[in-house]
């Protein structure tokens, strides 16, 4: 974490803002959800509480602290209020492991009469070198919350729906862990830092000998991994229980799947496990296939922003704070349409049947998943990129 | 007292108090959350052994598939608080509880009287690499190079498995059907 | 006792840290009556096993127990997936998970 | 050491979580005793059956095991994937292809094996 | 392609075959099941023509194509190589084996096609054809005795393989125990060889082998080499084994002509060869090889005089030239045996395929008898075997009268020989060509005696291709190892290509003496003008119709009946072994067995009983109390070496 108790202090206090920007992203994600459902059907939505109804969060908030408190009669109390404390870990630990911008330079500066660093902060949590297998190792760690919810509840539509949902998970995790073996396979690499990395400037690359430009265009894995991308957006719906795939909840024949027995606050930790869900996938995606935090403009490489902030009188650590935070902006800016699109998406398409949604997972994604390694293999050595 | 001394001996006591609430709870879905929490500690383990790719694999295969099924299956079979957890008879209880000790006793005598082993060549090892991507490009390429016959044979083990899973859950139970 | 040499973990460490839990997971396979628990018990006695293989490679320097246990958590999970389908069966049409229940099924 | 961080993560949202239940639990309405008819199992209405025995679908272990024979199947092609370009480079790109193509073939083999046998249907 | 590859499909392809057809035997019918099993043995018959042309482009000094393709066991210094070899002389093995091979394979498909299971029928052949060659090619006596295993069981499923004739199942089952017995042999005479020099590889054994040879009856190169010999007996039907040939006609025609005649029984002739150096280090062995070979020649032909059924007359043949073949061998001419086994393998395939077709063409009816006069149905298949009866007679020109009278001349010029072997080979000859020209005669020529049911008509062209083929082979196959003192007359010398080719592999035979041509061309014009003058008694005899062979076998009775009954071995066989072995057993069984051990072992399971009964509280079915007993062994052990 560091060489020195300054730096472990600055690393941890990192960390519980990164985690803290998650858990605050979630009432204004819950705003624009039930803003922008209003506005895909034609209505209203809230818009009484405050400007736009922008204090509704705060409304929300409240009545959520006063719920009153009790565990159902034949729950196990321990399970019952374990499972939304955990719903909320693996979300943001898997959310620190990836980069949002290059690294902060901090120079000497001192402290308590004493002189500290100059040192590195990454624009991370924690640099992990295998950190796709980090992120989809921690992923699969969700389902434990979702089973503790639906035994720790004691009600047999809890049970069903969380055996529902982590079957859903399970079978979609599949899906989400081939359709990356073809971004693994052109980047050599389970580091986000290299694969970011891989991802900038214009896209050019060798086929047979020919190494193609197209100055226009962001050298984006999407671009050589469309069906993966695909692919993988597709299981991160299923993996954070979305509509079209949220069959765990099936208000009609469930009720609400794994969670009908939570009400107030525990409710609203199980919220933020799923938008939390919703933002490990929409940054791993960004990451691996967006150009993590690099502009979409070919043009605007860091480089090109370090010069800029070099020209404008910076230093080095200026420079450094500058590029990360117009960075931090391009990478934020992906995010937050991405999440947009999380839930354009939830509004527009009804739900699948659960024989659809098995199917589409086993005898669909993971056959294209599987073509897509293959033929991406198979070019990679005909063409030796 | 260093950073990898403290996160060594935190880990080591959060497994072995998971992993004895492993065998003494009587609920079996607290067993097996018990062990979920032994298998994270291990992979948390394994990376503080520079394995980052196995920490990733256990923390994916364990964790994520294998516990996954447990606790689906002692949910599935509604399992509740035994009353009886452990075989009875006191006798062999204790002859069991004994074995166990001196297993554990002798095997930590012996290794703690011993000399420290490798001391001399682990500082230059692949294993050494900070981010953990060097030892898995080199597993990589045992795997695909010396173990590849292993490797092959274990996909079709895999295969056999899977048939004869789906068979066995098919099964009504029994061949002498009364 | 403590001295500084004795807390900074090595080898010889991880080695007694695998062997107690190797233990524990003995311990679990013979005292419990639960076919299931007996299951979770053996996985942790694979992963004491995990455990020295990784720290072996490490103090060696040398990859090839790293690749032993990627083989290990293979077969181990292949193991678990086939026991539990066959406690499965078995639950499915006596209701029983009693170890000793199936001493019965013999024959 | 990125362990650390994690480890601390954890711990941390686990003490988060805790601590925001617990004022939730404080601030909350407490009742002093909660009926019986207010603690039972959800049951939209009609009276809770007390029998858990709920007849409940093989088809979810079922899937839970395929999901780790195939799933270890996929993370042994995640080496495969990091080394493929290093293969390449020591001009043993067939071979590898061909290593990973007589895997993938048994993994496609069991896949279509499970589709055709209907182990995969969900009525 | 490398040899390692080439060794490969040559050795797969068939075994591919018998996979495809042994797997699906229900679904293929006759032309897909014998396209599949003809295409692979005609690959393996590609592969060993580039194979051949391979060996031919090399130096002479060391003209070997080794492949070795894993070890296969090593047991302390024992070691066996899962390795092949290919010389002078497997190079002509696999050529004969796999091109005879697919011509009988052609034959077969139009053979077999009434039957069902005429794919599982390919599918033996290719077995077969696997095993052969692997026996062939093998570089160790271990990979050969896997070969020899190999065609031992493929010859039984074949001869068994209409296995619902009792009596035909029981010929299968008579071929594999007299094999067994030989194979038994086999096993002990490898074992005393690796005692002997340490190794079972063919190139380090004749390497090996001493250079001076002993005359000791009792040094374990005699015995072994007798013991390896009596493993030939078996396989290739010599006295006193070789009564279960006869028997093995019960199989489907053109397996006899594969099996039975053109390679398989001629693997002792070539086990014998390609251990050669050995043999010839121990001379009493194969002054024993030498004697049993011309018995063989003599009785079997006399047997065959008397035979009535197409197929068993032929069988005799087989087993009297197989005679004539170790007669070579045992007089230290290895080449000519095996440049007889090759030209035997071209004619009596030839015949036996014939046959096939008379059979074929009598719809399943063999005994000569009720032929007679096929010349006008049959023209093809008669002028092919007239070539294969010219062949085997000897007739100056043909490819029989090529190796057979060098045979001869080396058992009488030999310094291993002896007149009297050379009296014993021409009067097998001359009996050869009595009941040829017999057979010839009864079923070919002279008045038809076909019932009136049966419309005899000529195969179909599939059938009568492979018998051209051989007829030319048989005509032609011999001029490749022409006398020295036929070439001298010849325009343009012809060199004896089959010496020169196989002379870096054999042993020299020590003091053979320079040959004198006189003597040569005398024994020559005696042996040719006997089995001519024989032939024309046995025209006579049968083909004029006479009353004279009746009245002979009226006035010599006796004897006819000793040759009809086939000298009654079979009956011998039974009484003097069989026989004592049952009552010996029975005797064993209820004095000693029932009496003595059987109060032993009653005593033994009451002793077991009870303390089972004391030990079952340990064996309780208690999985966990089992894992205990692990963990205690365990603890157990760790404590001793750690205390120790």
């Amino acid at each position: 974490m560091g060489s020195d108790i300054v730096e472990i202090g600055i690393n941890g206090i990192k960390l519980v803002l990164i985690f803290l920007m998650m858990v605050q992203a979630v009432p204004i994600l819950v705003w624009v959800e039930r803003r922008g459902s209003a506005f895909i059907q034609n209505r209203l939505g809230p818009n009484r509480v405050g400007p736009l109804g922008l204090l509704q969060l705060l409304a929300d908030a409240v009545k959520f602290l006063t719920k009153e408190e009790f565990v159902p009669a034949k729950g196990v109390p321990f399970l019952y209020y374990m499972a939304p404390i955990f719903a909320l870990v693996p979300g943001a630990v898997a959310f620190s492991a990836i980069p949002m911008a290059t690294p902060l330079l901090i120079d000497r500066f001192e402290l308590f009469g004493q002189m500290w660093g100059p040192y590195t902060i990454l624009f991370q949590g924690y640099e992990i070198g295998v950190g796709v297998v980090f992120v989809l190792g921690i992923s699969s760690l969700a389902t434990y919350s979702i089973l503790m919810a639906g035994w720790g509840s004691g009600n047999k539509y809890s049970l069903l729906g969380a055996l529902r949902a982590s079957a859903q998970i399970i079978s979609y995790e599949l899906a989400l862990g081939l359709s990356i073996v073809g971004v693994l396979l052109l980047n050599g690499s389970f580091n986000f830092g290299e694969i970011i990395a891989a991802q900038q400037g214009p896209l050019a690359f060798t086929f047979i000998g020919h190494t193609v430009t197209v100055p226009f265009l962001p050298n984006w894995g999407v671009f050589y991994q469309p069906i993966g991308a695909l692919l993988f957006l597709t299981a991160c719906f299923a993996e954070s229980n979305r509509l079209p795939f949220d069959l765990a909840e099936g208000e009609a024949e469930l009720v609400a799947g794994f969670h009908v027995e939570y009400g107030g606050f525990k409710m609203l930790l199980f919220f933020i496990g799923e938008y939390g869900h919703m933002i490990v996938g929409s940054s791993m995606f960004i990451a691996l296939f967006l150009g993590g935090y690099h502009f979409p403009f070919p043009g605007i490489t860091p480089e090109v922003l370090r010069y800029y902030a070099t020209e404008l009188g910076y230093g080095p650590q200026g420079v450094s704070i500058f590029t990360a935070l117009i960075l931090f902006l391009s990478f934020f800016v992906k995010l937050a349409l991405l999440l947009w699109f999380f839930i354009w998406v939830r509004w527009t398409l009804p739900r699948f049947r659960y024989d659809q949604l098995m199917d589409l997972g086993w005898k669909t994604m993971l056959p294209w998943a599987l073509a897509n390694t293959i033929i991406t293999a198979i070019v990679i050595q005909i063409s030796k990129i | 007292m260093t950073t990898d001394a403290f996160l060594f001996w935190f880990l080591a006591l959060v497994t072995f108090i998971s992993a004895l609430g492993v065998v003494v709870f009587a609920n079996p879905i607290f067993s097996a959350l018990s062990l979920v929490m032994t298998m994270v500690t291990v992979a948390a383990l394994f990376a503080t052994l520079n394995a980052f790719f196995l920490a990733g694999v256990q923390l994916i295969v364990y964790a994520g598939a294998v516990m996954v099924l447990f606790v689906m299956v002692l949910m599935l079979f509604d399992l509740h608080k035994e009353k009886k957890a452990f075989t009875q008879g006191a006798f062999s209880g204790s002859v069991k509880l004994l074995l166990g000790g001196l297993l554990a006793g002798l095997i930590v005598g012996a290794v703690s009287m011993s000399k420290e082993l490798y001391k001399a060549i682990s500082d230059q090892a692949v294993t050494n690499s900070a981010t953990g991507i060097e030892s898995t490009k080199a597993l990589g390429q045992l795997l695909f190079t010396q173990y590849i016959f292993s490797f092959e044979v274990l996909g079709i083990l895999l295969l056999v498995i899977a048939i004869g899973v789906v068979a066995l859950a098919r099964s009504k139970g029994g061949t002498h059907v009364k | 006792m403590l001295n500084e040499a004795w807390i900074e973990p090595g080898l010889n460490h991880y080695l007694m840290l695998s062997a107690i839990i190797f233990s524990l997971g003995l311990l679990g396979v013979l005292l419990r009556k639960n076919a299931i628990v007996m299951l979770m018990s053996i996985e942790l006695m694979l992963n004491a096993v995990n455990l020295t293989f990784v720290a072996f490679s490490k103090y060696s320097g040398n990859i090839n127990g790293q690749v032993m246990v990627f083989f290990v958590m293979t077969i181990a999970a292949a193991e678990a997936a086939v026991g539990l389908a066959i406690v499965a069966s078995i639950f499915k049409r006596f209701k029983e998970v009693n170890i000793r229940f199936f001493e019965h099924l013999k024959g | 050491m990125p362990l650390g961080g994690v480890i601390f993560l954890f711990i941390f949202i686990s003490a988060f979580g805790a601590l925001l239940l617990f004022i939730a639990n404080r601030i909350g309405n407490r009742i002093k005793s909660v009926s019986d008819v207010k603690s039972a199992p959800y049951e939209c209405g009609i009276p809770g059956i007390d029998k858990k025995d709920t007849k409940i679908s093989v088809k979810f272990y079922l899937t839970a095991i395929l999901f780790i024979l195939f799933d270890i199947e996929i993370i042994f092609m995640y080496p495969w994937a990091l080394t493929f370009k290093d293969f390449i480079s020591n001009s043993m790109g067939w071979y590898s292809l061909l290593c990973m193509g007589f895997f993938l073939l048994v993994f496609i083999f069991g896949l279509v094996w499970e589709v055709k046998s209907k182990a995969l249907e969900w009525e | 392609m490398d040899h390692q590859t080439l060794v490969a499909v040559l050795l797969l392809a068939p075994l591919v075959g018998f996979f495809i057809n042994g797997f699906r035997y229900r679904k293929h019918n006759h032309l897909v099941a014998g396209a599949i099993a003809t295409t692979m043995v005609f690959i393996s018959f590609v592969c060993s023509i580039l194979l051949f042309l391979n060996l031919t482009e090399m130096k002479e000094e060391n003209r070997r194509i080794v492949v070795s393709f894993f070890e296969w066991l090593k047991v302390g210094n024992f070691k066996a190589e899962f390795s092949f070899v290919i010389d002078q002389i497997s190079g002509i093995m696999i050529l004969i084996i796999t091109g005879i091979g697919s011509l009988i394979h052609l034959f077969s498909i139009e053979y077999m096609h009434h039957d069902k299971g005429v794919a599982k029928y390919f599918s033996y052949l290719n077995l077969f054809v696997f095993n052969m060659l692997l026996l062939v090619l093998g570089s160790n006596l271990l990979v050969m005795f896997a070969g020899w295993e190999g065609v031992g069981l493929c010859s039984y499923l074949l001869i068994g393989f209409w296995f619902s004739d009792e009596s035909k199942a029981a010929a299968g089952m008579k071929a594999f125990i007299t094999n067994r017995i030989g194979d038994a042999a086999f096993l002990i005479g490898m074992f005393i060889l690796f005692l002997q020099f340490g190794t079972i590889d063919f190139a380090n054994l004749n390497g090996l082998a001493p250079s001076t040879p002993t005359h000791d009856w009792l040094n374990p190169l005699t015995i072994a080499c007798l013991l390896l010999f009596i493993g030939a007996t078996g396989k290739s039907a010599q006295i006193p084994l070789y009564v279960w040939l006869p028997d093995a006609m019960a199989g489907p025609t053109p397996v006899s002509a594969l099996i039975h005649a053109a390679t398989m029984v001629t693997a002792g002739v070539y086990m014998i060869v390609r251990l050669n150096p050995i043999f010839m280090a121990a001379p009493n062995a194969l002054l024993v090889v030498a004697i049993v070979g011309a018995a063989t020649a003599v009785i079997a032909a006399s047997i065959g005089i008397v035979q009535n059924d197409i197929k068993k007359v032929l069988a005799y043949s087989t087993v009297s030239q197989l005679g004539y073949m170790f007669l070579g061998v045992g007089v230290g001419a290895f080449g000519s045996a095996l440049f007889h086994l090759m030209t035997h393998a071209f004619f009596k395939a030839l015949m036996f395929l014939g046959s096939g077709s008379v059979i074929h063409a009598m719809h399943e009816e063999q005994d000569i008898q009720k032929m007679g006069g096929l010349k006008k149905y049959l023209p093809i298949t008669h002028l092919t075997f007239a070539m294969g009866w010219l062949a085997i007679l000897g007739f100056p020109g043909f490819s029989g009268f090529f190796s057979k009278d060098e045979i001869l001349w080396m058992s009488y010029h030999s310094p291993m020989g002896h007149p009297a072997l050379w009296v014993a080979g021409v009067l097998g000859a001359v009996m050869t060509a009595f009941y040829m020209t017999r057979l010839m005669a009864l079923t070919f020529w002279g008045e038809s005696r076909v019932p009136k049911n049966i419309h005899p008509h000529e195969s179909p062209a599939l059938m009568w291709i492979p018998l051209v083929v051989l007829a030319i082979l048989s005509v032609i196959g011999g001029w490749i190892g022409i006398p020295h003192i036929i070439s001298e007359i010849l325009p343009g010398h012809p060199a004896n290509i089959w010496e020169h080719w196989l002379n870096p592999m054999i042993t020299k035979i020590p003091g053979l003496a320079a040959a004198n041509p006189q003597e040569e061309w005398t024994l020559m014009g005696v042996s040719v003008t006997l089995v001519l003058l024989s032939s024309g008694i046995a025209f006579i005899f049968y083909g004029k119709a006479s009353e004279l062979p009746s009245k002979l076998s009226e006035n010599f009775g006796g004897l006819y009946r000793l040759l009809v009954d086939k000298y009654r071995v079979d009956e011998f066989y039974e009484k003097a072994l069989i026989r004592p072995f049952v009552w010996l057993s029975e005797n064993l069984w209820l004095h000693v067995d029932v009496s003595f051990i059987d109060r032993c072992t009653h005593w033994c399971s009451n002793f077991v009983k009870g303390a089972g009964a004391m030990a079952r509280t340990v064996q309780n079915g208690n999985l966990q109390q089992y894992a205990m007993y692990m963990a205690l062994g365990l603890v157990v052990i760790l404590s001793y070496i750690l205390m120790r």
